[in-house]
């Protein structure tokens, strides 16, 4: 079969050699975590905690606000420094409930194995989702439980699991497909269950044959699942793109993965997923990939959620003097820091430091029409056009072009030999029309 | 509708008292205006016939037809001048004709005269709107320059009718530098006129004529 | 000079361009090519209202201006054809005149039979009374298909289709400039040269592309 | 606090790491890809074909730079777009043209077709066939009577029809066998020989041994060029092999002397500027639409504007107005070739 | 306003081609020589100032002697007067230029009757004469007409001088000069215009600056 992708797209320089091969290392007891109450799309958390109490790891610290917000636990067991403001990795500053470690990992009670958790009914699937907090760890950390109640007229016919990790760099994905195959299908198995889905993919680029040979032998029993692959191109692990390239079928503009009756999760939410409903288990780590040139030993590391940049990066040997940028996430999307003191959030799938001269991006030359950015962008817009407009303030044509349906993935800038901030310009665009459109109410 | 009615009408005598005005400018211009028209075609006439004193038109009507081929009305058209030497239309010194033939951006009117053996006396380009600099130095008249090879419209004097060919066409005819198109208009819409009028033309000996 | 129908269309939209050859209507060229939907509306109008004048000056020329054998004086009244007065000097102030009727005419009954179309050419109507596209083409008619005040063969004809096609090049070149006015409004112009100046290196630019027109053998 | 903690890192929005390509490396490939053409004609038409060239070039950077100084811009000759201006206005001279010919031409196409617009990426024609078509209505006749023969001879020869290019001596050999009563019988007989010669002649015209404008006239050697484009990927399939194709259709069914269907296609590829322009002219992306829907059809309209230019027009040559034409379609073509964004319902427009 | 502002505005700050862009078909047109330049000149103001005189004058005699709803309706057909006092003017020019200067009339050719529709001129009978007295209108009128010949002469000296190697006819360029024959055909003229509006923007840029 030949593989399936989609049109446009780039070829940036993959990096991931950098890691691949590192198996997943537990990160030691940090002395402090800092995390932050708003780590999700929607409401942030209410904190629970007050200055000076003590918590277990995994105890709930704080509640959700709403329907689209989920709670947050503690990741460390120890005591409550305080509600502060910490910096954050994607808002710059927000409140964090600062735990100091007592050093011991005093884990709650609640959490044990139930060997029946298949024919929990699915009410009870997503109310154990729910309570563990899970937001999407593919990057949107938009929560999940929420997700997986679509409206009832929407008939949802397919869940895909996103194992592609398109993002150069990154391996975090890979590495747990190899060493959570299992965990990752069980956790496709529950969502098929809660959504009453008969067919289930896995979607994997081919740069990662090791994964795909694993999952395709956990997967061998169960026939209403295949793994799919797909060649490598960045970014075939948007879910439009995931979607269009393993089942034909265009999220309409405007529209969601459910309006098309699929459903999209990320490998890591999966297994989040399982250890909620099969053990009660909170989301309280994630895997994060901590790699680049100017780190010294790119690894890739279980993190406590609330764990600073700068403790995980010194259990990797540091960076060296040569680094110049820290990205959280990869080069393609990922979000710079201006410095280590940045928590880890459920949203971080990696800590990229870069070199000094890696860091910075050419100046900008005019566009010179080459079209380029038009024939990668995934979804067939004009970013040339756009970003001009919106430097023209010219909001309504750029509506008019779309410009609500970009994706963010940075191809266009990517590609661009002008190096014109096509997404950055965008984005503003963007966030000026949201805002608008907000005060007309 | 009173009020429109009202208002054409005032309208209506302001216009009759200016059309009454420019009757009165138009008579009293008018005679000149004809002169004008006629001059061009004068002088050229004069120019190309020096030795005539009397130049006389032979005319031809030409029924003007509708696209079925009704006729219309009749036309009075100039076939050539006849150039007399003495006042009492006696003493035939040559003929007239204008050609014309389409250029590079124009239609370009030449008057040209043949001596009673069907040799061309002298030409002359009455108007043209040929590109300034390129075919409109079609008109330049100074004399032939054997050393130079260059346009001017005394090369014609004496060509006869198998003659008028441009260089380009293997003819005598040098062209305007980078302006074939306008030469080749000139010479060719001569040559096409002068070869329909020669049987007409009462010549004085048939043998000279070119063939 | 007799013109073929064909050769007519391609003289007047390409070599003979109105705007870009005869420096006609350039007015509405600079003034309306700011956005394609009003060039193309704005050329639309005037292609349509450059036809019909072109059609009613004629006929006014014909039957009651030119000293012709179509002269009413002559046909209806049966006045010696030397008698017929010679009214062509009054082409200048009838034409006017008669363009800018027209225009209000074909206003209120564009407004009375299509109010679609009235939306879509409504606005630029009482723009083009005094817009030089017009009377200059009811007069280059009356230039090119008559000789000494009578109408050369296929008179008429040539005139309808010398209108329209004028017409239809104006419209052509409105409506590229527009687009590329467009453009201009996000480009990196220059401060002196933003606006009417620009426009016209444009122009300038687009007549220079328009000489490959030049020269076509059209018969 | 660490030590490394008070280091000040770079913040800029993602993404983070970039193509390697740029403008002045696209630019310097094409010039690169330049070179091969105008060895070919330091050959055929002497050195003097190299001193226009170096002129040209001189004159549109200095114009450039100057400019550029003047409106207290960032000056960035160094991009290599000017240079590829002076030298494909160099291709597109006679090779005999005075020296002030290119010159002057340089200074038009950078300061008035390029700058007056913004500079690079704004301007609405191609510069450099903007500035030929201007010194063409300019100085006609240095323009076209300023042919020499290459070095190793020309393939007319025929005394009748004294002109140097292939397609005049195509246009005028047509022209006289069209109205053959026009004419006499050694000079239709000389026109049809020149037709059979012209056929004949690809091998002179795959090397470049024919009278022509400075880089037109070897299409082995802009071939060479091609291929390193391609390579590079600075241009793309689409509008040389559309417009070629385009124009070898057109001019099989319109270019022949016998009526429809009898013309020869492959002189009309391999004559004239229509190999230099389809790949290094008609695909400079400032002037050319942004879709691959849009080339494809700015392509077909340069194809059958040369084609019908050669045939019908007042020039030999089509293909700079060809192109030059097409330029000003390029707002409306990108306007109406607006791709179909994913996941587009068709009612929607 | 004084006298001579009302005289001076045609010439530069209200200058009807340059600042106005009014009347641009006649002056590109026309503007291949200075010779035509003038001529053109002189036929705009001879009818400009001719018809501001008359409007002026209409308008005055109309507010004598009418009463107050006949003025109303007056006002009405106001423009189609003005229209056809106007399109008088203009063909008592055509008539007088074809009959005493027909190498002007030829080369002037249909911008003499299309001077009818030259806006400056209808422009300047509403928005000036209607309004003021026959004396200022003059003024305004001989303002506004040389302002036009200026840009004209302006233009066409540029156009005549490269076009042509010439100045009203006379050669002024050396014998080594190649006159740039773009200039006196359709794209010289809209070049050297953009090129002069150009020019007095940054004039303009410059004396705010200073
Ligand atoms: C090979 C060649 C020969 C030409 N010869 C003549 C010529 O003899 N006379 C002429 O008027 N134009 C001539 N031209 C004009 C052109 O064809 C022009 O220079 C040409 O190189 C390309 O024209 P284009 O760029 O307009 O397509 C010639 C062109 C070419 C290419
Ligand atoms: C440009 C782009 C690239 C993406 N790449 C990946 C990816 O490689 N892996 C992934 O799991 N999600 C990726 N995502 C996020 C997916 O679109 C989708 O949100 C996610 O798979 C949903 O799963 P989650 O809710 O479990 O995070 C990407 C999103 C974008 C916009
Ligand atoms: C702007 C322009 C104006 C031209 N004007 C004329 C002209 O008035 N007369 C003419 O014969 N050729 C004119 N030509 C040149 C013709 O196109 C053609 O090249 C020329 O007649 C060929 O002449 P040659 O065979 O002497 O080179 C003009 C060319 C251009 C570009
Ligand atoms: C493939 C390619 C073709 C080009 N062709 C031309 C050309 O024909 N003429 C020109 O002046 N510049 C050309 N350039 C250079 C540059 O794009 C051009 O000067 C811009 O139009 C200036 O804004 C070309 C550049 C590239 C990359
Ligand atoms: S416009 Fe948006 S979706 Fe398209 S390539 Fe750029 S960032 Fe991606
Ligand atoms: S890739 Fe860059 S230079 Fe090319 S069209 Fe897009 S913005 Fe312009
Ligand atoms: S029609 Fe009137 S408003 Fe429109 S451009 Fe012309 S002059 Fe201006
Ligand atoms: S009236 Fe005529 S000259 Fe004046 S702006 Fe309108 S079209 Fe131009
Ligand atoms: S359109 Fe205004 S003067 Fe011609």
């Amino acid at each position: 079969m030949a593989k399936k992708t989609f049109v446009g797209g780039v070829h940036p320089y993959e990096g991931k050699e950098f890691t691949e091969k590192k198996a997943i290392e537990k990160l030691p007891l940090p002395q402090r975590v800092a995390i932050p109450l708003q780590q999700h799309i929607g409401a942030p958390a209410k904190a629970l905690v007050e200055k000076g109490q003590e918590v277990k790891a995994g105890e709930k610290i704080a509640e959700a606000s709403g329907f689209v917000s989920v709670p947050i636990h503690s990741s460390i067991s120890g005591k409550v420094k305080g509600i502060e403001k910490v910096n954050h990795p994607v808002s710059g500053r927000g409140e964090a409930i600062v735990i100091e470690s007592d050093g011991e990992d005093n884990w709650v009670e609640t959490i044990r194995f139930e060997e029946n958790y298949l024919e929990l009914d699915s009410k009870e699937m997503l109310e154990r989702i729910k309570d563990a907090g899970i937001a999407g760890l593919g990057g949107a950390t938009f929560p999940t439980h929420v997700k997986l109640s679509p409206p009832p007229d929407k008939k949802i016919d397919t869940v895909i699991l996103n194992g592609a990790e398109c993002e150069p760099y990154l391996t975090a994905d890979h590495r747990l497909m190899l060493e959570h195959a299992d965990d990752i299908v069980a956790g496709l198995r529950i969502i098929m269950k809660i959504l009453n889905v008969q067919q289930g993919i896995i979607g994997i680029e081919d740069n990662k044959p090791d994964a795909i040979e694993v999952m395709r032998k956990a997967v061998k029993d169960f026939n209403n699942i295949q793994v799919y692959v797909f060649p490598v191109k960045y970014p075939q692990g948007a879910e439009k793109q995931m979607i269009k390239a393993a089942l034909n079928r265009e999220v309409p503009s405007g529209g969601l993965p459910m309006d098309v009756g699929v459903v999209v999760q990320n490998v890591g939410t999966a297994k989040a997923m399982y250890e909620a409903v099969a053990y009660h288990k909170p989301l309280t780590h994630r895997v994060v990939t901590v790699t680049g040139a100017a780190v010294n030993e790119p690894k890739n590391v279980l993190v406590p959620i609330g764990t600073m940049f700068e403790d995980v990066v010194a259990f990797c040997g540091g960076m060296k003097e040569s680094a110049g940028k820290i990205v959280m996430g990869g080069p393609m999307m990922g979000l710079a820091q201006p410095n280590l003191q940045v928590p880890v959030v459920k949203g971080t799938s990696g800590i990229l430091i870069l070199e000094e001269h890696e860091a910075h991006v050419p100046a900008e030359d005019p566009c010179i029409a080459c079209g380029r950015c038009v024939e990668v962008c995934p979804m067939h817009l004009l970013p040339t056009t756009l970003q001009i407009l919106v430097e023209h303030e010219n909001y309504t044509e750029a509506e008019r072009l779309h410009i609500m349906d970009c994706i963010e993935c940075g191809s266009c800038s990517y590609i661009c030999p002008s190096n014109r901030r096509l997404v950055q310009g965008i984005r503003l665009g963007k966030r000026k029309i949201l805002e608008a459109r907000r005060k007309a109410g | 509708m009173n009020n429109i009615f009202r208002l054409s009408f005032i309208l209506a005598i302001v216009t009759t008292i200016a059309a009454f005005v420019l009757a009165e400018i138009y008579q009293i211009t008018r005679p000149q205006i004809e002169i004008q028209k006629q001059a061009k075609t004068k002088d050229a006439l004069k120019y190309v016939l020096p030795d005539a004193q009397v130049i006389v038109p032979v005319t031809q009507k030409v029924p003007v037809k509708d696209k079925a081929g009704n006729v219309l009305y009749e036309k009075e058209v100039v076939r050539y001048y006849i150039g007399y030497r003495n006042s009492d239309t006696t003493g035939v010194v040559g003929y007239a004709f204008k050609a014309f033939g389409s250029g590079y951006s124009s239609i370009i009117e030449t008057m040209v005269s043949v001596d009673t053996s069907g040799t061309i006396k002298k030409i002359r380009i009455i108007s043209q709107k040929e590109t300034p600099g390129l075919g409109a130095r079609c008109v330049e008249d100074q004399p032939v320059n054997p050393k130079k090879k260059q346009w001017t419209t005394q090369q014609f004097v004496g060509k006869t009718v198998d003659q008028l060919k441009v260089d380009k066409d293997g003819g005598p005819i040098v062209s305007i530098t980078g302006a074939t198109i306008t030469s080749r208009a000139i010479t060719n819409s001569i040559r096409e006129k002068l070869s329909e009028l020669l049987p007409q033309l009462k010549l004085a000996s048939t043998e000279n004529i070119g063939g | 000079m007799e013109y073929g129908v064909f050769q007519l269309i391609i003289l007047s939209i390409f070599i003979n361009n109105f705007v870009l050859s005869r420096f006609l209507g350039l007015c509405p060229y600079m003034g309306v090519s700011k956005q394609m939907d009003s060039a193309l509306g704005m050329g639309m109008a005037v292609t349509f209202v450059m036809t019909i004048a072109s059609l009613v000056t004629w006929l006014l020329y014909t039957f009651f201006l030119a000293p012709t054998y179509q002269n009413v004086f002559y046909f209806i009244f049966d006045t010696p054809i030397q008698n017929v007065p010679d009214l062509t000097f009054l082409r200048t102030i009838v034409f006017i005149l008669v363009i800018a009727a027209l225009v209000q005419f074909i206003e209120m009954y564009i407004q009375k039979v299509s109010p679609t179309l009235y939306k879509a050419l409504g606005i630029y109507l009482p723009l083009i009374t005094t817009n030089c596209a017009i009377l200059g083409v009811a007069v280059l008619n009356i230039d090119m298909f008559f000789k000494d005040g009578l109408p050369l063969p296929n008179s008429f004809i040539n005139t309808l289709v010398q209108a329209f096609a004028s017409g239809i090049g104006f419209t052509l070149v409105l409506v590229l400039m527009a687009g590329i006015r467009e453009k201009l409004e996000l480009a990196n112009v220059p401060k002196p040269f933003r606006g009417l100046p620009i426009a016209f290196i444009v122009a300038g630019l687009m007549s220079i592309a328009f000489l490959g027109f030049a020269g076509f053998s059209v018969e | 606090m660490s030590e490394t903690s008070e280091k000040l890192f770079v913040v800029t929005s993602s993404p983070h790491i970039r193509d390697a390509d740029s403008v002045p490396k696209i630019m310097w490939t094409v010039n690169i890809a330049l070179l091969p053409a105008l060895l070919a004609a330091v050959y055929f038409f002497g050195f003097k074909a190299l001193w226009v060239t170096l002129l040209s070039v001189i004159a549109a950077v200095v114009t450039e730079a100057a400019i550029q100084k003047l409106a207290k811009k960032p000056i960035r000759v160094h991009d290599g777009a000017a240079v590829i201006t002076g030298i494909l206005l160099a291709f597109n001279l006679p090779p005999s043209v005075p020296w002030w010919m290119p010159v002057v031409g340089s200074v038009f196409a950078i300061a008035i077709v390029k700058e007056a617009f913004g500079g690079l990426g704004y301007n609405i024609l191609n510069p450099a066939l903007a500035a030929r078509a201007f010194l063409l209505a300019s100085w006609p006749v240095e323009m076209t009577a300023s042919w020499v023969a290459p070095k190793e001879g020309t393939i007319s020869g025929i005394a009748a029809i004294t002109s140097a290019t292939p397609l005049n001596l195509l246009k005028q050999s047509a022209k006289i066998i069209a109205s053959p009563e026009k004419f006499d019988p050694a000079q239709l007989q000389a026109a049809q020989d020149a037709i059979a010669k012209l056929s004949s002649s690809y091998t002179n015209l795959l090397i470049g041994n024919v009278g022509g404008c400075i880089g037109e006239t070897s299409v082995i050697a802009l071939l060479i060029g091609a291929l390193i484009m391609f390579y590079r990927h600075v241009i793309d399939w689409r509008i040389p092999f559309t417009y070629i194709g385009t124009v070898a259709v057109l001019a099989w069914i319109f270019g022949g002397t016998e009526g429809l269907f009898t013309g020869n296609w492959i002189f009309h590829i391999l004559s004239g500027g229509l190999i230099l322009g389809a790949f290094f002219m008609a695909t400079d992306m400032v002037t050319s639409p942004i879709t691959g829907k849009g080339q494809i059809i700015f392509a077909i309209g340069t194809g059958i504007l040369t084609v019908a230019i050669r045939i019908w027009g007042g020039y030999p040559e089509g293909v700079s107005y060809a192109i030059l034409l097409m330029n000003l379609t390029v707002p409306l073509i990108d306007r109406y070739t607006v791709p179909k964004v994913f996941g587009e319902v068709k009612s929607n427009e | 306003m004084s006298v001579g502002a009302e005289f001076f505005k045609g010439i530069y700050k209200e200058n009807p081609v340059f600042r106005l862009a009014l009347g641009l078909c006649p002056t590109l047109a026309v503007s291949t020589s200075i010779t035509n330049a003038i001529g053109m000149g002189a036929a705009v103001i001879f009818v400009l100032v001719a018809s501001n005189t008359l409007v002026s004058f209409l308008m005055w005699l109309f507010a004598k002697t009418l009463s107050e709803e006949g003025l109303n309706s007056i006002n009405k057909i106001r423009i189609p007067i003005f229209i056809v006092v106007i399109a008088s003017f203009v063909t008592i020019v055509e008539m007088v230029m074809a009959a005493y200067f027909p190498a002007l009339s030829e080369s002037l050719g249909i911008f003499i009757p299309l001077i009818v529709v030259n806006c400056i001129i209808l422009g300047r009978a509403e928005g000036f004469a209607s309004k003021n007295g026959i004396f200022l209108s003059i003024v305004d009128g001989l303002g506004m007409g040389i302002g036009f010949t200026l840009a004209l002469v302006a233009i066409s000296f540029v156009r005549e001088l490269l076009g042509s190697g010439q100045l009203l006819g006379a050669m002024i360029m050396g014998e080594g000069f190649k006159p740039v024959l773009l200039m006196i055909l359709p794209p010289g003229a809209f070049l050297v215009i953009g090129l002069y509006l150009a020019g007095l923007n940054w004039i303009d840029a410059r004396k705010k600056q200073a």
